[in-house]
């Protein structure tokens, strides 16, 4: 028999540490300096948000994490392993998994297929198990599959599973972009805008998953958003970028009150402190 | 009637296919010739021909296919030696003969196939006569020796280096080159290294354009190559100022020498309304020599179409007179047991004869 | 209220395929009844006119391509299983080889297109499945031929007998230095290699990577030069190359060095995106024929290989004998024989792959290469393999093409052999594995059947005047042809599933912007336009630094 | 009212409601749009009048992009009239309505990847050939969006996603437009930006009578600045009216604006 | 050897290579406009450039002996070919690649090669029914002669080139100019005019910059016009350098001019311009390799000769795509993650 560990699920202990951290990570574009020696810690399976004005440097913070572009300067660390000088795939394979701010699904597979893809890297199978169909290579499909439907399940797009992915509608693509991102088992997931273009009904079912993803797999979880809603009501802890450099950060409510915040980012309708109204009821 | 086909092997596309379409049409002029000869001993002659894209590959499938129609009884072909000798392994096995009017790479008939024999001279018969043109006409004391990187004419340099050599003529080292436009570095390094004669081993359309930059260069050093350059356009490439001081070796006489050529070249003109070149000779010599073959074998046959075999047995032991190139008959591996190489000098734009000398094949 | 249910899954109308055995069957009766008396002459004789017309070129290159569809039939038909193998079998194994007898030009003919099937299936990989776009293929194909053909002729004892005559001070010791270096090197870079998974490369660390390739490459040319030299002695001995029974060796060595040298090829190129890589593959193929063109003392340079042995099997002949064919024609049937296995074996490894986990980094890597290698995969290797993979199915097949042909030289590997087994994938439809086999088919029938056969059927028409005789007009022709099925199919003749479902969305629609429709528009938030663009070059992935 | 966002209560106050009785700028009758075979748009029909901000909304899928790509002709509707400034424009290609004085910015912004910012602008004003007057407008937008001047010779495509959008809503304002199509102009902007868009748009429409058709996902916001709106469902228009209407009934707050 | 000759050689030799290089640049911007609004390599460029070169040789054999001024003769023999190249470069478009914008790229790439074969049998077939194969230009007086042998205003430099040695025709002085024209020409027109913006809206985003109110079919047909009409000027130059052409001769300048483009960094036009000098250069100057070889001692060096100088383009097109994945002066391919 097969078993189909997608995740570790909530009975791993929550270890208290720091699972990510950064240290003095910079990145320059020629003279463009988009990211300035911004230090952050992670806490493991915490909700912790990166926010800022546009052009911050946000996105560019998340590609220094995943290894697609290579920092200029700092460190980063999963679990106490040095991340950075690893390719893409390798990040993914220590346990980073990723979505983008403009969506990148594969266009040419089906929804499943996609999340196999994610499974790939988590599979046993090889080129020679593939040629003669070994009883790994069945097993190791047999879990990609079973991930995906897994996946599929959890985030609610079963009956996408055999629809060419970009023909899904925009909100659900987004979440086949999480639902793929799972598939590699991360330790840490990191999300790039995912409410953007969804409307404030639907982004409240994206807020429910986002804590399912947290609390049923276990899973630390960082996110980029302008939606301050999302953001108040989710986060546990929130990191503030401007200009590339680290503004200020903190609990939700300290970082909504904190003058420099509210002057670079949030505007007018900041001081009227509407923000995460529900983040106190919780 | 019984119908009697011979093919003919050549590349008719691609960037040779006017000497292709030579040899093609040089065919065609003689199945045309004897086809009433053919209508009175009962057959309706025919020719089929085939293109080879100047590519082994699509020779040998050429020639397989080729082997397949029993009607077909003889084979004109190829231009290119490279292409010869896979086609001609190809039909060696069914019997069919094949005459070449063109390839005269060594290893064309030293492989000692029954069915493959040339009515053109053996490169190592016509290497040494261009090596020995060099050192006593020309008197070059060093001589540089270009090639175009093909069977054909890395064969023929390499003969002409191994003569030079044995001759103690200083060689500046065998280059090939397969640049047909811009020969501005070669003609830099013979400016630099001034040598007494040039020997290019190619086909007219490079070498014509390879003189033509070395005379514009200001570089009169006599160039000399082999029967790839035996053709009416090689002057016109080069234009008539630069078509001074080049010499080559071939096997058919200028045509302006023999009667028999000039009514050949004008059919020719008539017929295909292009003017005959050296190649397309040949392909006419070749298929009258097939033909005369077949025609041979068929008396002998009582009459009756000749097989395969005894076309082929007909062709090896037969002698042909009367043809452009003078008479023709084969020793025991299919080369010309007698030719005569023409050296033949350019002036002015002008062909003529310089020397001729006769060779025989290494065998008997 | 719910949102929107959006993106139904386009409506086809259903096929409902009749069932088509009856047809399947009689089709493959006729035709083959055709091929055979068509290839018959006495039978032809007694037909009178019948005879003539199936004399004519043109009518016979038909009637060998509708042969040949049998198998496409019994491969696209709805029929009973029986009649789908009974046809399969019955054309491939038994009638084509029965009509090879009469004709051998049709074994010929057979073994060229599955040469070429092979290779579109190889090129498949790389350029449907991997979407890398490789101008250089036939260079692998090259290396295969020559891997063959210099041991199997007499070539060898030639090379042998230089070194023999240039052996320096090359001797067994030289062996013994050649071998410590090989291990040493090998083993130091499996260490980095090791080392890399663990820790992140420094320069130091990739520079003494890079040395111990050098130092690698170098044992193995002194292994292989003492071997040679001391191999000399048997020069005379091997005056026709190594005995024929290497050939199963060499099957597999053809295999593992074409397959090497894809590596080697791609590794400095691979990291190169679209059209970056086309160009230079098509050098890196250019730069292999003109090396074979002028490592004169390996390959014989312009002159060619020839003769070249093929395997001699005893049994076979025999076997073939008492079928009736004459001794020429042996080695042809048993190339047949071979390269239908061989085929055979390819095609199933190519289907196992594709629906595997190596199949599906493939496509990821074609379909957006940042997010597949943000789903973890690796980049680099899974393009190697599909470098490698494609390029192993090239060299055994220049092994056989060797074998086939007994003659080879660097003319047979030219660009515009890359160009058609391209031509035959996209003619085919990419991505899809029985369409590129009939796009080779297609390809190599028009090239070597019914162009031919139009030059031939139209040679002694009177009112063909002799400047537009088809024979003269071969690339015309095909050219026209290439152009007429791109616009009729531009997705190819037997499509792949996936590539359909792709090219719907813009072919239905024409052109976008002007004529205001929406090809041009994807789904989902492709900002950027749909260029050459990847990755920054000053922004390089961690790893590549 | 507790739970709406902040924007609202910040959103800048239109222009007075503008006349609607005569005919329509823009009228869409019964329009039917495919993609392949997919049928999204089901039979719209939607007027705008000169000077009016209509706001279109409705969840993922439901058509809205197709509705805007339909009317400035980057799509031909299979059935159905479409007419702008009186003519009838269904299926003519969008170079053609773009020089009849409309102006969209597209769904996923859409940067020229490969030219610089200003580049970008610059062709945004295509259809003018006074060097003066673009330079002008070039001015103008990087008033509207300091960044871009910032970055006036950065490659578009390496902007982040906030500051592409505001490059492709200043090229769209090039031209100054008759009529402006916005496909959910506030995405992936900062709460400042986003507030800023919303006050552009407001001017334009009060300073230059510039007629706006805005989708966007922030219902509220968009239903604050708008006269009139339009719900869309699964490709079929389900209910339209006043925009302050729309704003309070029932199902639309619980479908799109998340009110439980 | 002594540097007294030697000196003069490198120098003919970096001249004839660089005087190649300007033939390579312009084919080469040929395929780099194409490519830059279509992402497909056009392979029947060679065959609309060697069209060029037809034109240009009928021009000169029908006014071989009239009394016209030599330039004027080339100036109609080029704006003739820029013509022709041009309406045929336009037509391809419209009837092979315009149907298949839509399709995958490799679609358009087989059609072009299709195009490229149909062209090249057409071109041999209408020169074959005059009885002619090879085409030989016939140039007007003066143009194959040394440069600034004759004019006495000229003398001067004319008599120092000679003192040292170095060969210059007059055809390879006008060849430069006429390439340095075109260049300067194309380059105003792509990056500084409103045509030229538009093209390059289009070559990035087609559905965009309909938006922007640009007739995209237009502004395509726009481009093929130019490459075509370059395409024309580089044939005839292409045929005035090297005096012979046929139906085929396209095929290897016009790889190796592509490969230039894809040096230099597909889409810019000063990238193509310097990838066609470099490898004109290179060609011409591993053609001599053995010399230095054989100079230096170095028996391995003294092999390399003009045998390889087909293949020295590509092996330092991979040297250099290997540090510089985007070609030499190519826009890094940007791509915001
Ligand atoms: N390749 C690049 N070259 C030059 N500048 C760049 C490059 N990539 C990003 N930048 C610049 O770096 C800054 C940070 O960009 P980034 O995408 O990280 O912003 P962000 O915080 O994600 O913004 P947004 O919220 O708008 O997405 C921006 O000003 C952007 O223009
Ligand atoms: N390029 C496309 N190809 C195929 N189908 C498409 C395409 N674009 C949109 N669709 C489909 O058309 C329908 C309408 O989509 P449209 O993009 O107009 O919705 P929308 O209201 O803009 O949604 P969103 O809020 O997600 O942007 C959906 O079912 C969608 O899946
Ligand atoms: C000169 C040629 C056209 C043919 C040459 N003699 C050969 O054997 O290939
Ligand atoms: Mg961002
Ligand atoms: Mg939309």
């Amino acid at each position: 028999m097969i078993k189909t560990t997608v995740h570790p699920g909530p009975t791993a202990p929550a270890s208290g540490g720091s699972i990510l951290e950064v240290d003095a990570l910079t990145k320059e574009f020629g003279g463009l300096t988009a990211v300035n020696s911004v230090t952050m810690h992670v806490p493991d399976r915490s909700i912790v948000s990166v926010i800022g004005p546009n052009g911050a440097g946000k996105t560019t913070f998340f590609n220094m994490i995943t290894g697609i572009y290579a920092p200029t300067r700092g460190s980063i660390k999963l679990a106490g392993r040095e991340l950075v000088g690893l390719r893409p795939d390798q990040v993914t394979e220590a346990g980073i998994a990723r979505t983008f701010q403009n969506i990148r699904l594969f266009s040419s597979m089906t929804s499943e297929e996609n999340i196999m893809v994610g499974r790939n890297s988590r599979l046993k199978s090889t080129f020679v198990d593939a040629v003669l169909r070994t009883r790994r290579f069945h097993e190791s499909e047999h879990e990609a599959r079973e991930a995906a439907r897994i996946m599929l399940d959890f985030v609610g797009l079963s009956k996408w599973r055999n629809e060419i992915a970009t023909n899904l509608p925009y909100g659900d693509q987004r979440k086949l972009e999480i639902a793929r991102a799972l598939a590699t088992t991360p330790k840490l997931i990191l999300l790039d805008e995912p409410a953007a273009g969804m409307n404030p009904r639907e982004t409240e079912d994206l807020k429910a998953l986002i804590r399912r993803i947290r609390d049923e797999l276990g899973v630390t979880i960082c996110l980029i958003e302008h939606d301050m809603r999302l953001v108040m009501t989710l986060s546990e802890y929130i990191t503030v970028l401007d200009y590339g450099t680290k503004i200020s950060e903190g609990l939700p409510h300290q970082v909504r009150n904190d003058p420099a915040v509210m002057e670079a980012y949030l505007g007018r309708g900041a001081a009227a402190g509407e923000y995460g109204k529900e983040e106190a009821s919780q | 009637q019984t119908t009697i086909k011979i093919a003919s092997i050549s590349p008719l596309s691609g960037g040779q296919s006017n000497l292709g379409t030579q040899i093609r049409n040089g065919v065609q002029l003689a199945v045309n010739e004897y086809a009433a000869q053919f209508k009175k001993a009962g057959f309706n002659l025919q020719l089929v021909p085939y293109d080879d894209q100047a590519d082994p590959a699509t020779g040998t499938a050429a020639a397989r296919k080729i082997a397949a129609d029993n009607q077909i009884l003889a084979v004109v072909g190829t231009l290119n030696s490279g292409v010869a000798i896979p086609a001609s392994a190809a039909l060696a096995p069914s019997n069919l003969v094949m005459v070449s009017p063109a390839n005269t790479a060594n290893q064309v008939t030293d492989r000692g196939l029954a069915n493959m024999n040339r009515i053109v001279a053996r490169d190592d018969s016509q290497g040494p006569a261009g090596a020995n043109f060099i050192t006593d006409t020309l008197k070059a004391k060093k001589v540089y020796v270009l090639n175009d990187k093909t069977a054909y004419g890395e064969g023929l340099a390499g003969e002409v280096e191994k003569a030079l050599k044995a001759k103690g003529v200083t060689i500046s080292g065998n280059e090939g080159t397969e640049e047909k436009s811009d020969f501005s570095s070669i003609v830099a390094k013979i400016k630099l290294t001034k040598p007494d004669a040039i020997y290019f081993g190619g086909i007219y359309n490079q070498i014509g354009v390879f003189i033509k930059q070395l005379r514009g260069a200001g570089i009169d050093t006599p160039v000399v190559g082999g029967d790839g350059l035996d053709s009416s356009e090689l002057p016109v490439i080069i234009g008539k100022a630069g078509a001074n001081n080049v010499y080559y070796t071939t096997v058919a006489a200028p045509l302006e020498a023999l009667p028999a050529a000039k009514t050949f070249a004008a059919n020719f003109q008539k017929t295909f309304n292009t003017p005959a070149q050296g190649f397309g000779a040949f392909g006419y010599d070749a298929a009258k020599v097939t033909l005369q073959g077949i025609l041979d074998a068929a008396r002998a046959n009582g009459g009756k179409a000749p097989s395969r075999k005894q076309v082929l047995d007909t062709i090896r032991k037969g002698t042909y007179k009367g043809l452009l190139s003078g008479e023709v008959s084969f020793n025991s591996v299919g080369d010309r047991k007698a030719a005569t190489l023409y050296v033949i000098k350019l002036t002015d734009g002008k062909a003529a004869l310089e020397t001729s000398l006769a060779v025989k094949p290494p065998k008997n | 209220m719910t949102v929107a249910n959006p993106a139904k899954p386009a409506v086809r109308r259903p096929l409902v395929k009749p069932d088509r055995t009856v047809w399947l069957v009689l089709f493959f009766v006729v035709t083959s009844i055709l091929l055979l008396v068509s290839h018959e002459t006495d039978v032809m004789k007694n037909l009178g006119a019948l005879g003539d017309v199936l004399r004519n070129k043109v009518v016979e290159a038909l009637v060998v391509s509708l042969f040949l569809a049998n198998v496409l039939f019994a491969y696209l038909w709805k029929a009973a299983n029986w009649a789908k193998l009974l046809v399969g079998i019955g054309s491939l194994l038994f009638v084509l080889p029965l009509a090879g007898q009469a004709d051998t030009s049709l074994l010929d003919l057979s073994i060229q297109i599955m040469i070429f099937a092979a290779l579109a299936l190889g090129l498949n990989i790389v350029v449907g499945l991997a979407g890398l776009l490789d101008l250089g293929y036939v260079a692998f194909f090259a290396v295969g031929a020559y891997t063959w053909s210099i041991f199997g002729s007499p070539r060898f004892s030639e090379v042998l007998k230089y070194y023999g005559a240039n052996a320096g001070s090359t001797g067994s010791g030289t062996l013994v230095i050649g071998l410590v270096l090989t291990a040493v090197a090998a083993g130091s870079m499996l260490y980095i290699r090791g080392m890399h998974g663990r820790v992140a490369p420094t320069t130091l660390s990739n520079l003494s990577f890079l040395l111990a390739g050098f130092g690698l490459l170098s044992g193995i040319i002194l292994v292989g030069r003492s071997i040679l030299v001391l191999a000399s002695g048997s020069a005379e001995a091997l005056a026709n190359g190594i005995n024929p029974g290497f050939f199963w060796l060499f099957l597999a060595l053809s295999v593992m060095t074409a397959a090497l040298v894809g590596v080697l090829i791609g590794l400095p190129v691979l990291k190169l995106k679209g059209d970056y890589l086309a160009i230079i593959t098509l050098g890196l193929g250019e730069v292999i024929r003109v090396l074979a063109n002028n490592l004169g003392l390996y390959t014989a340079g312009s002159q060619g290989i020839t003769p070249i042995a093929s395997a001699s099997v005893p049994w076979f002949n025999s076997l073939a004998g008492a079928l009736g064919f004459r001794p020429e024609q042996y080695y042809l049937l048993f190339l047949y024989v071979l390269v239908l296995i061989v085929i055979a074996v390819i095609l199933l490894v190519n289907v196992r792959l594709d629906n595997s986990r190596i199949g599906r980094a493939w496509i990821a890597i074609r379909d957006d290469e940042i997010a597949a290698q943000a789903m973890g995969v690796p980049l680099m290797q899974t393009k190697l393999i599909a470098f490698a993979t494609g390029a192993s199915f090239a060299g055994v097949m220049g092994m056989i093409f060797a074998a086939k042909q007994t003659f080879i030289s660097p003319e047979s590997f030219n660009l515009l052999q890359s160009i058609t087994v391209l031509s035959m994938v996209v003619l085919g439809g990419m991505g899809s594995f029985s369409g590129v086999i009939l796009g080779a088919a297609v390809v190599t029938l028009l090239n070597l059947r019914i162009l031919p056969g139009l030059g031939e059927a139209s040679a002694n028409v009177s009112w063909i005047p002799q400047e537009v005789n088809p024979a003269n007009f071969n690339r015309f022709i095909f050219g026209s042809i290439l152009v007429a099925m791109m616009l009729l199919r531009p997705e190819g003749l037997l499509p792949n599933a996936r590539r359909t479902r792709e090219l719907h969305h813009e072919d239905d629609q024409e052109d976008e912007s002007a004529d205001g429709n929406a090809s041009g528009l994807k789904a989902g938030g492709d900002v950027y336009s749909a260029g050459l663009a990847t990755t920054k070059e000053d922004d390089k992935t961690g790893g590549d630094r | 009212m507790s739970h709406l966002s902040t924007h609202l209560t910040t959103a800048p106050t239109p222009a007075a409601a503008p006349d609607t009785t005569g005919t329509p700028m823009l009228a869409l009758t019964d329009i039917h749009s495919y993609y392949d075979h997919i049928h999204a748009l089901k039979g719209i029909t939607l007027n705008a009048y000169e000077g009016e901000i209509v706001a279109l909304i409705g969840g993922n899928g439901a058509g809205k992009t197709t509705t805007l790509r339909t009317v400035s002709g980057m799509m031909k509707p299979r059935t159905g009239t479409l007419s702008y400034l009186g003519e009838d424009v269904a299926g003519k290609p969008a170079h053609q309505t773009m020089q009849m004085g409309m102006s969209h910015v597209p769904e996923g912004r859409r940067i020229f990847a490969q030219l610089t910012v200003r580049e970008n602008l610059e062709v945004g004003a295509y259809t003018i050939t006074d060097k003066k007057l673009i330079e002008e407008r070039v001015q103008e937008g990087f008033a509207y969006f300091p960044r871009l001047k910032e970055r006036e010779n950065q490659l578009g495509g390496t902007m982040s996603g906030g500051e592409q959008q505001m490059l492709a809503i200043a090229r769209a304002l090039m031209v100054n437009p008759r009529l402006l199509l916005l496909d959910e102009p506030s995405m992936g902007l900062s709460p400042l930006f986003v507030e800023a868009i919303f006050d552009i748009i407001v001017k334009l429409n009060k300073e230059h009578n510039t007629t706006v058709l805005l989708v966007e996902q922030n219902a509220n916001m968009a239903l604050a600045i708008a006269h009139r709106a339009y719900v869309l469902q699964t490709g079929e228009m389900k209910l339209s009216g006043k925009a302050s209407d729309i704003a309070k009934d029932e199902s639309v707050r619980k479908a799109y604006l998340g009110d439980e | 050897m002594e540097l007294s000759v030697l000196l003069p050689f490198i120098v003919n030799v970096i001249i004839g290579g660089l005087v190649l290089g300007f033939v390579y640049a312009i084919i080469a911007l040929g395929y780099t406009m194409v490519y830059g609004v279509l992402q497909l390599i056009n392979f029947a460029h060679s065959e609309v450039f060697i069209t060029g070169a037809v034109v240009g040789f009928e021009v000169f054999r029908i006014l071989q002996n009239s009394a016209m001024n030599g330039y004027l003769k080339l100036l109609i023999a080029l704006v003739a070919a820029m013509i022709v190249s041009g309406l045929l470069n336009v037509l391809i478009e419209r009837l092979a690649y315009r149907p298949l914008r839509g399709a995958p790229r490799l679609v358009p790439l087989i059609t072009a090669i299709g195009v490229s074969l149909i062209l090249q049998d057409t071109l041999r077939f209408l020169e074959g029914l005059q009885g002619r194969f090879d085409l030989t230009y016939t140039l007007p007086t003066g143009f194959a002669d040394k440069f600034c042998a004759t004019t006495s205003s000229c003398a001067p430099l004319g008599n120092f080139l000679r003192t040292i040695g170095v060969d210059v025709q007059l055809k390879d002085v006008i060849l430069v100019i006429v390439a340095l024209v075109s260049l300067g020409l194309l380059n105003y027109v792509v990056n500084r005019t409103r045509l030229g913006k538009a093209i390059r809206a289009v070559s990035q985003d087609r559905v965009t910059a309909g938006l922007m109110g640009i007739d995209s079919n237009l502004m395509i047909s726009a481009t093929f016009l130019i490459g075509g009409a370059l395409g024309g000027v580089s044939g005839v130059l292409f045929g005035m350098k090297f005096g012979t052409i046929n139906a085929y001769s396209g095929f290897d300048p016009g790889i190796i001019a592509f490969t230039a483009a894809v040096l230099g960094g597909i889409g810019s036009i000063p990238g193509a311009v310097l990838g066609g000098l470099l490898l004109g250069v290179i060609q011409n100057l591993i053609g001599v390799t053995n010399i230095f070889g054989n100079l230096l001692g170095l028996a391995n060096l003294g092999t390399i000769d003009a045998s390889y100088s087909k293949i020295g383009p590509f092996i330092v097109l991979v040297l250099i795509l290997i540090f510089k994945p985007t070609g030499l002066l190519g826009k890094s391919n940007v791509e915001k993650v």
